[in-house]
């Protein structure tokens, strides 16, 4: 195995955490600040991706397709707030699991009913289509690397707005006790309403960055949203670093694993077999990875509270 | 009065497929005109326990005489064997597993599709054919996905210069396409169904890699192709149907399809269209309460199928001839156009194991 | 408002009559339908022990239901097969009778409730739910990956397994052994809540500081709790695999145990008959709207939320007056 | 008028009922004291205030209803809370907790370390890592960066050791001396609030059982309502 | 002099750079209330957390009933015979008075496995609870539920759930916290006649309590014994007024 084909590993390991942190970040954002397990996170990822095809396919441009996403997302998370979440603040964390199942139902099959069964369309744009040359001859996509690019620009952003303005420090202190900053004359429900929005906003677009390369059709939010679990009990509920360190090393294991794990096993047993289990540990290498950190560290890597 | 139970899968992630062979087996029954045939319609939910329950409920309580729709090899596995041996018929709109047509066999169970394997045989053929010798392989770590890779490589001849089994379900293909590029391979052969497959030809377009690849026509349905976009032009796939066959049946299926859902037909909705004119040719002739009789009129085959001749073997699955198709772009719609014969009058791997 | 008692006494009583009536009425879906409620709500009793009584809010439990499915898988295959089951040096002929089938399901799906349970409960709250949610992911991804016992597309076993003295075929026979099972892990579940390890247990999920400073050890307490739990869902899915006669990875998925936890949510977490009624309530829905149009999971959503918003402590908290840990 | 005004002020825990009739008010500048044994109603009354709780009955500040208001607006008429228990902002620092509802007015991040030293030296610090009594006086300052025109104390000098609490009390009555800021006491010394406050109001069983100038408390009616 | 019913040797713990406790040595012998009062921030709840096992201590040893327990957890030394109160209540809020009450009498019975039978129903644990909780005075509070009751209340309740333990030593964080005058002073009797049963380990910051009880008092600063002495020895001190009572005492 070559330098160069490790490097395009490790770059590729790169783009897939940077991208599970976009949905990472919203959802440890909503646990951190409301304690709330939102299972529809991954729908705001949907609908980020078939506001951005609607959009592409009417316009064929993508910047507007990507603005639609967010707008189209945002609005989306805080209707949700304003209908359901915001009522059952005061109920039993349990419940919100109920609703934010029941909210998954609606919206997937809603998208069906809008858009029908069948995966919609939406490319790269010419200008980020196709390969470039990096430094020692390594060919990449230029597309994955805007998305790392756009990937750190966003932790950046994030840790700005979380860290420096007052607005972060409001949100940090709703986590501590939401009551009393309510209290002190700061509108929580407006807060709220603003995280679940600027949550839900990241997630669709991650939703119509994705979906660029991969496939647009319902129910794609899934598979993400468990990923974008396991990024933040690894990095430590409620911080936007820890979503950061896990959505890297999630990335990281799963590209790395599924490509090594395989040439590792035929070590020791016949190529064919190899194969196989090789596959079958890698699926679930970020399972075991999680695991490990929790025995090790209960509360993940940078989480203080359970 | 003929009841069948249609069970498949009409709602979630896989619905495009469902929904195809529904339309395709509704489409030739409104144009046979017959109104003796009840059709109840259930959804799976692409789940295998919800599919036994509604086959259960076909059988306890509607008291079906025949039944189809599954779409997958894992609910058709839950479901299959505990119909045929209630004494219910079975007609396969798609799913073909080995063990149906192997020591599984049963003769109240056919087959309208294919086996499993059909198709990736036909694209390992292709390969010979085509002059390639060393083929990197890959396909998702499940059952389905190992008989992909045991089908391409029964008639392959060349190399392998790698192979590779995915995540079912994984959608991010980066890794495997940096290998792809490593390998100095001549031939891509993926077997990638639904998602995957979009996912995986969309990247593999952007990675710069233009190794040609190929493919069973799961990946390259007329949903799917609309997806991909240019991204796919020029695949080659394998499919024992296209809309350009050349067949009085088959141009009056695909206009009347399209006239009547507004998109053309995939070869999901041609094998649904198929299973209803296999069972309206064998209703003519006999009862299903008479079942030697009635099993005697499907294996007969007497029907005007949309892939021309079409006929059953011993195991009651197709034997057929088997198409290369090329990805091309008619106008904005992006469709499939055949290049030559895979293989011809293609029975599969498992008939002798099956004591029929 | 009803008193909880005469409630959970009426549910029982209407699953049974529903049953009896369709006997009678020569329905037998509706018998089979009937049992997939009772299966279920079997496999939320079992999780509501963790859930409820201890806190434990597993995303895993589809574990120790997929466990108990391949029991029964496993060891019917071998005998369907007419081949033996080799563990180590050990050679069995595997078996088709349920009590056996029980037996393993329950004595496996505890071990590896005990093996989770101790690896799981360091953690707590949302980091608790996701590792044993990793723990599921596991195991389902080794059955899909399984080739020896179908992978993903699973194991058909033609017959269900016996049970001496009475015919399973028949739908009712099979309704009357599930239900009777179902009462049972009730009524052990009532005993367990009001014994003193249910009053431990119960002291430990609220706060376990206090627990350890009257000498006892709540990760012991969680861990038992967990077990039996992991038990009763394994239980379950021996039941729910031979209803089938199907087993596959799908009773391994994580989906599986989310909707495990909304037919306890649905119900009333941490109430006697709540899972019950949620199950009941799950299966009915399904059944009903799935005839009504394509896109009936918008109504299914539709209303479970209306649930949500208006039953505060699900259905049974809105239908019982008795807040809980009123005795 | 008065500036903070209840009357026949009743509230419930859910199904128990806590408040029965609390007559209380507050007028410009006054330091007034709540007192009452453990569980009749201090705490609760100030959660009606601050709109913590639902409640009935009359309860209006600078002649607004209050009853219309949500947490935040009543707040942002001018009440500042330093609650029973501290509840300062653990994971944020010790600058933080002040800016965070800050809102413009005389006292600022200048202004709150003059009042409290100890803070100006540790603004970095978590809060979670101060000691009780720097939690306390970080509390009240907090509440004081709101520039409030009526601050509650709720149990201001709980746990704290005797220094601190002497510290605090100095605070509270430069505030009073220096600003004009009204003041609702509560507080277990009833020395300290003797010496602090001008009037007083009693609570029994939820409702106000005496009210009138400290001077005036004697020595039989707080034996019988405080218990000393 | 008798032995010391409860010893600690050198207790050192860190935290990072910060010292919390700091080689304290320190003993509660038979029938005496020892108090140890401190600034806050002194590390004394860092020191409970040592005694009663929910921290290891870097260094040193502590010693209950002449035994090293400084290897067993929190259950095993309440076994041994610790009873904790806490400084804030830990107490199940959503169960009745009496099934907290129970909850320690079950621990002290050690049979906790007992899955059938009710545990209300269990006549000699249901005795000694409400027995203990008859003494607290909550004997009309037994089926409330712990949520409602008012904070003096739980005070009590916490109290009540440590004797039904049975211990062979008490240790109070700051059991008058919170308490109005009229409760201090109940509860100050209460634990005058308590030391008769079993010692005290008192941390309070309540010097009317603490002067009126208090046999010894030890100094806590900066996690360092400063001063152990009577009442009267402790008051007089320069160190201890500048410290921690400042014009008080
Ligand atoms: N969350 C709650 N739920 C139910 N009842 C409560 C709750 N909080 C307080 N109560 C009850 O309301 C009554 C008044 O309590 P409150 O806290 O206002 O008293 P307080 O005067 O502040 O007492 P303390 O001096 O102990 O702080 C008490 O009887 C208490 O038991
Ligand atoms: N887990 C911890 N990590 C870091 N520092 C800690 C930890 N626990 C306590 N400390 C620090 O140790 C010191 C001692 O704390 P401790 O709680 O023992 O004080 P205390 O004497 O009980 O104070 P108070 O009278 O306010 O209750 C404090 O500075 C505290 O911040
Ligand atoms: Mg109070
Ligand atoms: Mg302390």
């Amino acid at each position: 195995m070559s330098a160069i084909l490790i490097i395009e590993q490790i770059l590729n390991g790169l783009q897939f955490g940077v991208m599970l942190f976009l949905m990472a970040a919203g959802l440890t954002l909503i646990f951190g600040v409301m304690g709330l397990i939102n299972l529809a996170h991954g729908s705001f990822y949907m609908v980020g991706a078939f506001a951005a095809a609607a959009v592409a396919g009417v316009t064929g441009s993508f910047l507007l397709a990507l603005i639609a996403a967010l707008i189209v997302a945002a609005l989306a998370g805080a209707m949700v707030e304003m209908v359901v979440i915001r009522r059952l603040y005061a109920s039993d964390h349990l419940d919100q699991v109920l609703a934010t199942f029941a909210l998954i139902l609606i919206f997937s099959e809603g998208t069906r009913w809008i858009f029908g069964s069948f995966p919609l369309y939406l490319n790269t744009p010419a200008t980020l289509s196709g390969p470039v040359t990096l430094p020692g001859g390594i060919q990449y996509p230029l597309y994955r690397l805007a998305l790392i690019a756009v990937g750190l620009a966003v932790w950046g952003g994030l840790w700005w707005l979380i860290e420096r303005t007052r607005i972060g420090i409001q949100i940090r202190a709703g986590e501590n006790d939401r009551e009393m900053i309510a209290a002190l004359g700061i509108d929580i429900s407006r807060l709220y309403t603003l995280i679940f929005a600027l949550g839900a906003a990241l997630a669709g677009l991650a939703g119509a960055l994705v979906g660029t390369i991969q496939s647009v059709q319902v129910g794609m939010g899934e598979p993400v949203l468990i990923l974008a679990f396991v990024c933040i009990v690894i990095g430590g509920i409620g911080s936007i670093k820890g979503a950061f360190i896990g959505a890297i090393l999630v990335g990281l294991t799963s590209t790395l694993g599924g490509i090594f794990l395989p040439e590792l096993f035929k070590v020791f047993t016949d190529p064919a077999t190899a194969q196989a289990a090789g596959a079958s540990l890698a699926s679930m290498s970020i399972y075991i990875l999680m695991s490990l950190v929790l025995i090790w560290r209960p509360t993940g890597l940078f989480g203080a509270r359970a | 009065e003929i009841k069948v139970g249609m069970i498949t899968t009409l709602s979630g992630g896989g619905a495009s497929l469902g929904i195809d062979a529904r339309d395709g087996f509704m489409l030739a029954l409104e144009q046979s005109g017959r109104d003796d045939i009840e059709v109840i319609i259930e959804d799976d939910q692409q789940k295998p326990d919800i599919a036994v329950q509604l086959s259960d409920k076909m059988i306890q309580s509607e008291r079906v005489d025949v039944m189809t729709g599954i779409i997958w090899s894992n609910l058709a596995m839950a479901v299959v064997p505990g119909a045929v041996n209630q004494g219910v018929f079975y007609l396969s709109v798609n799913a073909g597993p080995s063990q149906l047509a192997g020591p599984g066999c049963h003769e109240n169970y056919f087959n309208v599709a294919w086996q499993n394997d059909n198709l990736h045989e036909a694209a390992g053929a292709w390969a010979n054919q085509t002059g390639y010798s060393n083929s990197f392989m890959l396909a998702p770590n499940y059952p389905a996905g190992h008989d992909a890779l045991t089908g391409y490589k029964r008639l392959y001849e060349g190399e392998s210069a790698g192979e590779i089994f995915t995540e079912l379900g994984q959608t991010d293909y980066a890794a495997e396409i940096a290998q792809i590029r490593a390998s100095g391979a001549d031939s891509v052969y993926f077997f990638l169904p639904g998602g995957m497959g979009i996912s995986f030809l969309k990247q593999y377009a952007d990675s710069g890699v233009d190794i040609p690849v190929i493919g069973p026509a799961f990946s390259f349905d007329q949903a799917i192709l609309q997806a991909v976009g240019d991204a796919a032009l020029g695949v080659v796939n394998t499919s024992q149907w296209s809309k350009d066959i050349d067949n009085p049946t088959n141009a009056a299926f695909v206009e009347s399809f399209e006239e009547k859902y507004g998109r053309l037909p995939s070869l999901y909705a041609s094998q649904g269209f198929d299973t209803a004119n296999l069972l309206i040719s064998a209703l003519e002739t006999a009862e299903p309460s008479d079942a030697d009789a009635f099993r005697a009129a499907l294996k007969a085959a007497d029907f005007d199928s949309t892939r021309g001749e079409f006929s059953f073997g011993a195991n009651h699955h197709p034997v057929q001839t088997i198409y290369a198709r090329e990805v091309v772009k008619e106008g904005d719609i992006y469709t499939n156009k055949i290049i030559g014969t895979a293989i011809e009058n293609h029975a599969d791997a498992y008939v002798g194991e099956c004591s029929m | 408002m009803i008193a909880e008692r005469w409630l959970n006494l009426a549910v029982l009583a209407g699953l049974l009559g529903v049953a009896v009536w369709a006997r009678i009425a020569d329905q037998p879906f509706t018998i089979t339908l009937t049992t997939r409620a009772v299966i279920l709500a079997l496999a939320a009793v079992g999780l509501n022990i963790a859930l409820g009584l201890g806190g434990l809010v597993s995303l895993g439990h589809a574990v120790f239901f997929g466990l108990g499915g391949y029991a029964m898988g496993i060891l019917a295959f071998h005998v369907q097969t007419y081949t033996p089951l080799e563990i180590g040096p050990i050679s069995i002929a595997g078996s088709t009778s349920m009590p056996v089938i029980w037996l393993t399901a329950i004595a496996l799906s505890s071990l590896a409730a005990l093996g989770i349970g101790l690896l799981s409960l360091r953690t707590s709250g949302a980091y608790f739910i996701m590792i044993t949610l990793a723990f599921g992911q596991m195991f389902y991804y080794f059955a899909i990956s399984w080739n020896r016992y179908g992978g993903e597309d699973g194991l058909s076993i033609y017959v269900r397994n016996g049970f001496p003295g009475l015919n399973t075929l028949i739908p009712f026979q099979f309704f009357g052994i599930c239900f009777a099972l179902l009462c049972l892990v009730l009524l052990i579940g009532d005993r367990l809540a009001r014994s003193p390890f249910g009053l431990a247990l119960n002291a430990a999920r609220q706060v376990p500081v206090r627990v350890e400073t009257v000498g006892l050890s709540p990760f012991r307490l969680k861990l038992v709790a967990f077990v039996i739990s992991g038990a009763v869902t394994g239980l379950a899915g021996a039941l729910f695999a031979d209803l089938n006669r199907f087993v596959s990875p799908t009773m391994f998925s994580w989906q599986l145990s989310g909707e495990l936890i909304v037919l306890v949510i649905l119900g009333g977490v941490g109430r006697l008959i709540g899972p019950v009624v949620g199950a009941v309530l799950f299966v009915a829905l399904e059944h009903l709207l799935g005839g009504l149009t394509d896109h009936w999971h918008v109504f299914l959503g539709l209303i479970l939320l209306v649930i949500v918003l208006f039953a505060r402590g699900g259905i049974v908290g809105l239908l019982s007056r008795r807040r809980l840990g009123d005795g | 008028m008065s500036l903070l005004d209840l009357s026949a002020l009743t509230a419930a825990y859910g199904v128990s009922q806590a408040l029965f009739g609390v007559d209380l008010s507050v007028g410009e500048g006054e330091v007034v004291a709540l007192m009452g044994r453990n569980g009749m109603g201090k705490t609760t009354t100030v959660k009606a205030i601050c709109r913590m709780i639902p409640s009935q009955g009359g309860l209006s500040f600078d002649g607004q209803d209050l009853h219309r208001l949500s947490s935040h607006r009543a707040a942002r008429l001018g009440i500042g809370l330093v609650p029973e228990g501290r509840r300062c902002f653990g994971d944020l620092t010790v600058r933080e907790n002040l800016v965070v509802a800050a809102r413009p007015g005389p006292w600022d991040l200048a202004a709150a370390t003059r009042l409290f030293p100890r803070l100006g030296e540790r603004m970095a610090q978590r809060a979670a890592s101060l000691s009780g009594g720097e939690q306390q006086m970080l509390v009240i300052g907090r509440a004081l960066m709101t520039n409030p025109r009526l601050l509650i104390l709720d149990e201001a000098t709980e746990g704290l050791a005797p220094i601190i609490r002497q510290e605090i009390w100095a605070a509270i009555r430069r505030l009073k001396s220096e600003t004009g800021m009204a003041i609702l006491l509560i507080d277990k010394s009833v020395r300290e609030l003797a010496s602090v406050c001008d009037r007083a109001v009693i609570l029994q069983r939820g409702s106000t059982v005496w009210a009138g100038p400290m001077g005036e408390m004697t020595s039989d009616i707080s034996e019988r309502y405080v218990g000393v | 002099m008798a032995d010391p019913v409860l010893s600690t040797d050198g207790l050192t713990k860190r935290f990072g750079a910060l010292t919390a406790s700091d080689g304290i040595s320190l003993d509660v012998r038979p029938g005496e209330i020892h108090a140890v009062i401190g600034p806050n921030g002194a590390g004394k709840s860092t020191l409970i957390h040592q005694i009663c096992g929910g921290l290891r201590p870097d260094h040193g040893r502590v010693h209950l009933l002449g035994q090293d327990v400084t290897a067993l957890n929190t259950a095993a030394r309440a076994r041994a015979g610790l009873g904790r109160t806490f400084q804030i209540s830990a107490l199940a809020m959503e169960d009745s008075v009496l099934q907290n009450a129970m909850l320690g009498a079950l621990g002290r019975s050690g049979r906790p496995w007992r899955f059938f039978g009710r545990a209300l129903g269990d006549a000699d644990l249901r005795a000694r609870a409400e027995d203990c909780l008859a003494r607290v005075g909550l004997a009309d509070h037994l089926h409330a539920r712990t949520a409602t009751l008012s904070h003096g209340q739980r005070r009590q309740l916490e109290v009540a759930v440590a004797l039904t333990l049975e211990p062979r030593i008490f240790i109070m964080d700051e059991p008058m916290a919170g308490l109005g005058s009229d409760g201090s002073a109940k509860l100050t009797r209460f634990l005058d006649r308590l030391r008769e049963e079993a010692p005290i380990l008192l941390v309070e910051h309540d010097m009317d309590a603490v002067f009126a009880l208090a046999d010894r008092v030890s100094v806590l600063v900066y996690g360092r014994v400063i001063a152990t002495g009577t009442v009267a020895e402790i008051r007089s001190s320069a160190e201890v007024r500048e410290a921690y009572l400042g014009e008080e005492g």
